[in-house]
């Protein structure tokens, strides 16, 4: 392998890794930085089960590039914890039975605090939307969409 | 007794959906039914499943056949 | 979210309780390892050459460039495996890497391992194959005509009598049915002939087929792989490679969704054969192109349904011939939904017959309630015909003519108590059936009906000195069984839930399991876990009797501790689960339960569903408007993971029913191998579905469980066409029902 | 492969111009990188310009609004004086995948993956949306329906790359809309779609731009259609006459997505839908 130095920051630690100029993003977090919270369904951006943030934005991380992330701050489900104080969405996707299989979980997970970063309250319609690249065959989302809810209203409390 | 033939088992039995077979476990049914059937190797080979009233059994050749139980032949079924 | 618990006539503490999963906090968090997420030291890397073709004979395969390239270490064709051409397993090892001929387009050639995915790239592309195209057939109907392409040249149809001499592509027809139908249509006042069409569709699972293998000179082997049955994949992996069943470890990973498709060995025995050349561990993920093209879809179908009935209502014939595609390897398919076809009813006179079809596609496996979805889309859209021309309600139809105690199945045996009744009742009287409809809006129900299985299973139960419990499993959990069984454990022991670890074992540290299929996995590993309970629970009032010093047959265990019966006793507290335990190693050593069982009389399971559509008559475009789910899960043990389970079932119904379709072109080959064009409902095309769990407890199992995971997928494909076929004025047979297939039929209606 | 990330278009443009190899602009990479996972494109040289200031902004001035070709869709979704001058191109652009997708798409890389299905580029076209084009040695501005010229396939010389969308300023009382056909709700490639465009004097339809996507091998602009809408109230006859001017212009293929059939019928009714939501959002009654 010939190689690309990155130099990156993933939930808020300094990361360097090296990887072929054309291996993607996802790749490169699961292979090379261990991150295998960061799951392949796809690699076509079709599944969102990779999704990650890159400077805040939502991405699929398989459509990105790994030398892209150079001088980025990448935000993985690994990261969305506080210590050891669960996310409210974490919390809530495990009391709402919000997984089955649990693949899709951390790319929903991530999807879905992309969308209450921006949304404090979202109605059905607008969580359905904005979870609509996040592709689950299990529960029909149902409960998906009733755990965000939760998680929404939990984190509306706390402020 | 009575045991009754499904699916492609009545093609080995000559088109019978009925046959009489004397046995008192699965296993010797199973058995008798080659030695009088040996057309239906193919199927078994492919797996086979007993019914004894109304319960289905495919992994249990020492099961018990009641007197007068109604036994039906089944394929053995495949499940997601 | 009703659960209406008026069917249940046990009463359980915990049982029935909605509890956190024991893998949540793992799976939230990243932390759970799936196939792909395991690493070990040396790797190599997995990639696989498939045919570009349909059909074609392979002329010549040359690998000795790739094996050349630096840092390849191994090369597999099939001239590397055992030949099984004689054996039963030669579909399943001709189907893992094609032999002399490839029989569809993705069916494996060579398979690469080397250091790296780059070299490995490089290395497939230094394979040369030659190819001499023959014929193929990809269309059900088209296979079965005279002249067809030829799939295989060595099977002739089994299951007709006298034993054909030519081969065909037809591998079996299968009868089942009683009475007689010609006499029963002869009193019918009314008679409706349809015939239908399904096109094929995958389970799609999220997480990819993936593994790690690992084999050594010495025989001993290592396998890491998601799947929903290690053990039949130790089983058949080391049947392949003529390994020792004892010297491969099989463990599964967690499994990111099976729903059929990982029953079954893809990529996994090559993925051994390859380590063990190599003599270095092999990591083997399949693309998601690769999961499409190459691992187990269910078939594509084609049938004739006739039913006839009195103007009372009263079926007096039914009859189906159902032709389904097996993939290019013989399998069971037509034969399994000839069998469910009629399931539902309680029938005088009723034949189904089954054909069992080779074409150029891949292997089929199983899909949730496989083959049944089918039929069931044809025989419940007919039925709905029925009751348009006796002008009778529906759901009033099915009643009059529902299967009971009592009833001779359309597949041979009678029924014990089932609930097919009470579901169409629920159905009925469910608010969702008298909820207005708007404009282009229709409603349609169906029922389902799934066998559930039962069969080998192994558990251990180990109590460890501070009172907590290990519950050792061997059925893979596919959608939370671990808690559910977490729950009968310390149901049984009458100890809190939290007390309890269930960990699924590897097939070295625990006897054969069958593969987690046919909704066996509550109700099996349930029963062994109960019965292993039991056995941990004698031992302790053992160790209990003797600490007191008292005949064992003075001790009961109630509550989850020991207590000494009768007024001699009187002065000896009770003994918890945790004094016993801590005294352990005191009383004689580990206490431990086990249990093997082969679980039977797994109880058959009926669903019936309400679904709302909304279509726009100028586009064919379809909505769900509402759903509901009613379905007899005998005793629901978690019902969030019932629940789930039935939401999921519906969720892929709809898929199904609107937009899932595998389409080949005229050459063969898939076009829409991707989650792009392969389209599975998003968050945004479904509502909430709502569900109500019926408890008619299954009388061959102690806590009356039936199983839950597939019966809900049998229903939507028929309620779907129902309400679709109200809300455009227009019958639809073919499914998926795609917007142009709609908008076809709406016009060709008003024309 | 090589990988860059210029600075400036020219120093991009020179670096693609140079390349003896397969290279590439990477944008948004939402098409590219699935080429190169499904083995469509190897590229020697991926060219990254999210780097290029110019490439990065939304700009409106006297003369109109220009977007960078790197601005993703989620950007031009939070740009709320694009959305009110031009709601239909950016719920055209947004309509391209999901939120993640939108993180990173651009119109321009739409644009210039010149597929006939692209979402943004049918309202572009009906928007009179011209492309700024940088080539080694010379800068161009062309209409947007000259740079796809078949599936695939585009005008652009080698070295040539698109710095910017420019959209006309914005008078008086008009409006845009474009709606396309999926099976699901979201995450498909369009079956067939159509952007409007018109401005209104005195309660009537002025000027038009009706342009269909999905129909042909590029986006296909009709011009009848927008004949049959100008100077009408668009009562439901001149309706009509438009639906039927796109139906008659359609010249689309049998394939995964849809049929002959069902693409020609449905390009009218969207069509129709969209001129209705353009219409009202221009201020029409």
């Amino acid at each position: 392998m010939t190689g690309t130095l990155v130099n990156t920051t993933v939930n808020g630690d300094a990361v360097q890794f090296a990887c072929p100029t054309d291996e993607s993003l996802m790749d490169s977090l699961r292979d090379r930085v261990g991150l295998t919270g960061v799951k392949e369904g796809c690699g076509t951006g079709d599944c969102g089960a990779c999704s990650i943030t890159l400077d805040g934005e939502l991405v699929c991380s398989c459509l990105v590039l790994g030398v892209e992330a150079n001088g980025r701050n990448i935000g993985t489900v690994e990261g969305l914890a506080d210590g050891d104080k669960l996310h409210p969405l974490q919390e809530q996707f495990i009391n709402h039975a919000a997984l089955q299989c649990g693949i899709c979980t951390p790319g929903f997970l991530v999807a879905a605090k992309a969308l209450l970063d921006k949304n404090k309250n979202p109605t059905e319609e607008e969580i359905r939307y904005a979870l609509a690249g996040n592709l689950c065959r299990c529960t029909g989302y149902d409960k998906i969409v009733r755990a965000v809810q939760a998680a929404s209203k939990d984190l509306r409390k706390k402020k | 007794m009575q045991v009754n033939l499904t699916g492609s088992l009545r093609s080995s039995a000559n088109g019978e959906a009925v046959v009489e077979i004397s046995a008192s476990t699965i296993r010797e049914l199973l058995s008798k039914l080659l030695e009088t059937y040996p057309g239906m190797e193919e199927h078994m080979e492919l797996g086979i499943a007993v019914s004894i009233d109304g319960e289905i059994y495919r992994d249990s050749p020492s099961k018990k056949l009641p007197a007068g139980s109604e036994i039906f032949l089944l394929p053995r079924l495949q499940g997601g | 979210m009703t659960h209406d618990q008026s069917f249940t006539n046990q009463k359980f503490k915990l049982v029935g309780s909605r509890v956190n999963r024991p893998d949540g906090v793992d799976k939230v968090t990243g932390r759970a390892k799936y196939g792909a997420d395991a690493s070990a030291p040396g790797q190599l890397v997995a990639l696989f050459l498939r045919s570009p073709h349909a059909h074609a004979k392979i002329k010549k395969l040359d690998t000795s460039k790739a094996e050349k390239l630096a840092g390849v270490k191994a090369v597999i064709t099939s001239a590397d495996l055992p030949d099984h051409t004689a054996g039963a397993q030669l579909d399943v090892l001709e189907n893992c890497m094609a032999r002399d001929r490839v029989l569809y387009d993705g069916h494996a050639v060579a398979a690469v391992a080397a250091i790296d995915k780059e070299t490995a790239k490089k290395a497939l592309k230094l394979i040369k194959v030659s190819y001499g195209k023959l014929p193929h057939v990809t269309d059900v109907d088209e296979a079965m005509r005279p002249g067809a392409p030829l799939v295989r040249e060595d099977i002739f149809t089994r299951g007709v009598d006298p034993k054909p001499t030519e081969p065909s592509n037809v591998c079996k027809v299968s009868t089942f049915g009683h009475g007689d139908i010609e006499a029963g249509f002869d009193e019918a006042d009314v008679i409706i002939e349809k015939s239908f069409k399904t096109e094929q569709t995958h389970q799609g699972y999220i997480e990819p087929h993936a593994c790690l293998a690992s084999v050594g000179p010495d025989g001993n082997g290592e396998l890491w792989v998601t799947t929903q049955g290690h053990y039949t994949y130790r089983t058949v992996c080391a049947a392949l490679l003529g390994m020792d069943m004892a010297k491969l470890k099989v463990t599964s990973s967690e499994i990111g969704g099976g729903f059929g498709g990982k029953t079954h060995v893809w990529i996994e025995p090559i993925a051994l054969a390859l380590s063990r050349k190599a003599n270095r561990p092999v990591k083997a993920v399949m693309t998601r192109d690769e999961v499409f093209k190459a691992s187990g879809p269910t078939c594509s179908t084609s049938m004739d349904i006739k039913i006839g009935a009195k103007k009372d209502g009263t079926i007096t014939a039914g009859s189906a011939h159902i032709r389904y595609q097996d993939g290019a390897f013989r399998g069971q398919w037509g034969q399994l939904g000839a069998m469910t076809a009629f399931a539902c009813y309680d029938l005088k006179n009723v034949q189904s017959v089954g054909y069992d079809v080779l074409v150029n596609r891949p292997k089929v496996a199983a899909y949730r309630a496989p083959s049944a979805p089918m039929a069931a889309f044809g025989v419940e859209s007919t039925m709905d015909l029925v009751a348009e021309a006796i002008e009778m309600d529906p759901v009033t139809l099915r009643i009059k003519n529902a299967a009971k105690e009592g009833t001779r199945a359309s597949y041979g045996p009678t029924y014990g108590p089932i609930g097919i009744g009470p579901t169409l009742e629920a159905a009925k009287n469910h608010p969702h059936m008298r909820a207005k409809l708007k404009k282009n809006q229709g409603r349609g129900m169906a029922c389902g009906f799934w066998f559930n299985f039962g069969g080998q299973t192994c558990t251990d139960i180990n109590i460890s000195a501070d009172g907590t419990v290990n519950l050792t499993l061997g059925t893979v959990d596919v959608g939370g069984s671990r808690a559910s069984m977490s729950l009968i454990c310390a149901e049984e022991l009458g100890i809190p839930y939290d007390q309890v670890k269930a960990n699924i074992a590897d097939t070295s540290s625990l006897g054969h399991n069958d593969t987690t299929e046919g909704s066996r996995g509550t109700f099996s590993s349930g029963m062994a876990t109960i019965f292993a309970a039991r056995e941990a629970i004698e031992e302790m009032k053992e160790r209990a009797a003797q600490t007191w010093d008292i005949p064992v047959e003075e001790v009961e265990w109630v509550e989850g501790e020991a207590r000494a019966i009768g007024q001699k006793n009187d002065n000896l507290p009770p003994l918890t689960l945790k004094d016993i335990a801590a005294r352990a190693a005191a009383t004689g050593g580990p206490i431990a339960g086990h249990n093997e069982v082969v679980a039977d009389g797994a109880g058959v399971s009926f669903a019936s569903h309400i679904c709302d559509v909304e279509v726009d008559p100028e586009t064919g475009g379809t909505r769900i408007i509402r759903y509901t789910v009613i379905q007899d899960a005998g005793k629901a043990i978690n019902p969030d993971y019932v629940e789930g389970q039935f939401q999921g079932g519906a969720a892929q119904g709809i898929g199904w029913a609107l937009n899932e379709e595998y389409i080949y072109g005229d050459d063969g080959r898939l076009q829409n191998a991707g989650f792009l064009d392969y389209r599975i409902p998003v968050c945004s095309d479904l509502p909430f579905i709502d569900t109500e769990i019926l408890e008619i407890p299954n009388p061959n199992h102690p806590y009356g469980i039936r199983g839950v995971g597939e019966t809900s997928i049998v229903p939507p494909l028929a309620a779907i066409g129902n309400a679709v076929s109200n809300a455009a004025g227009v019958r639809m047979t073919h499914v998926p029902m795609s917007p142009p297939r709609i908008l076809k039929a709406i016009e060709e209606a008003e024309a | 492969m090589r990988y860059e990330a210029p600075t400036t278009t020219q120093e991009a443009a020179n670096l693609i111009a140079r390349e003896k190899g397969e290279a590439f602009v990477l944008a948004g990479g939402t098409d590219l990188l699935v080429r190169m996972k499904t083995g469509l494109s190897d590229p020697t040289l991926v060219v990254d310009i999210k780097h290029i200031p110019a490439m990065q902004d939304v700009k409106t001035t006297d003369s109109g609004t220009k977007i960078g070709a790197a601005v993703s869709g989620s950007r031009l979704n939070a740009n709320k004086k694009l959305k009110k001058a031009w709601p239909g191109i950016v719920e055209a652009a947004n309509l391209i995948g999901s939120d993640q997708i939108q993180g990173r798409a651009t119109m321009v890389g739409n644009l210039c993956n010149a597929s006939p299905a692209a979402d943004s580029v049918p309202a572009m076209i009906a928007a009179g949306a011209k492309a700024v084009v940088v080539g080694p040695k010379k800068r161009r501005t062309v209409p947007v329906e000259k740079i796809a010229t078949g599936p695939g396939k585009t005008s652009l010389a080698k070295g040539e790359i698109v710095e910017s969308i420019n959209l006309p300023k914005r008078t008086g009382k008009a409006g845009d809309a474009y709606l396309r056909f999926i099976p699901r709700t979201e995450m498909d490639i369009a079956v067939v779609s159509a952007g409007v465009n018109l401005t209104l004097e005195r309660g009537l339809v002025k000027t038009a731009r009706v342009c269909l996507g999905a129909v042909g091998p590029t986006a296909v602009l009709v011009q009848k259609a927008a004949k049959a809408i100008i100077g009408s109230k668009l009562d439901e006859e001149s309706l009509d006459k438009m639906a039927e001017a796109c139906s008659a212009a359609c010249t689309p293929i049998s394939d995964k997505r849809g049929t002959v059939e069902y693409r020609t019928k449905v390009a009218g009714v969207l069509a129709k839908r969209a001129a209705k939501i353009a219409f009202k959002r221009a201020g029409g009654k």
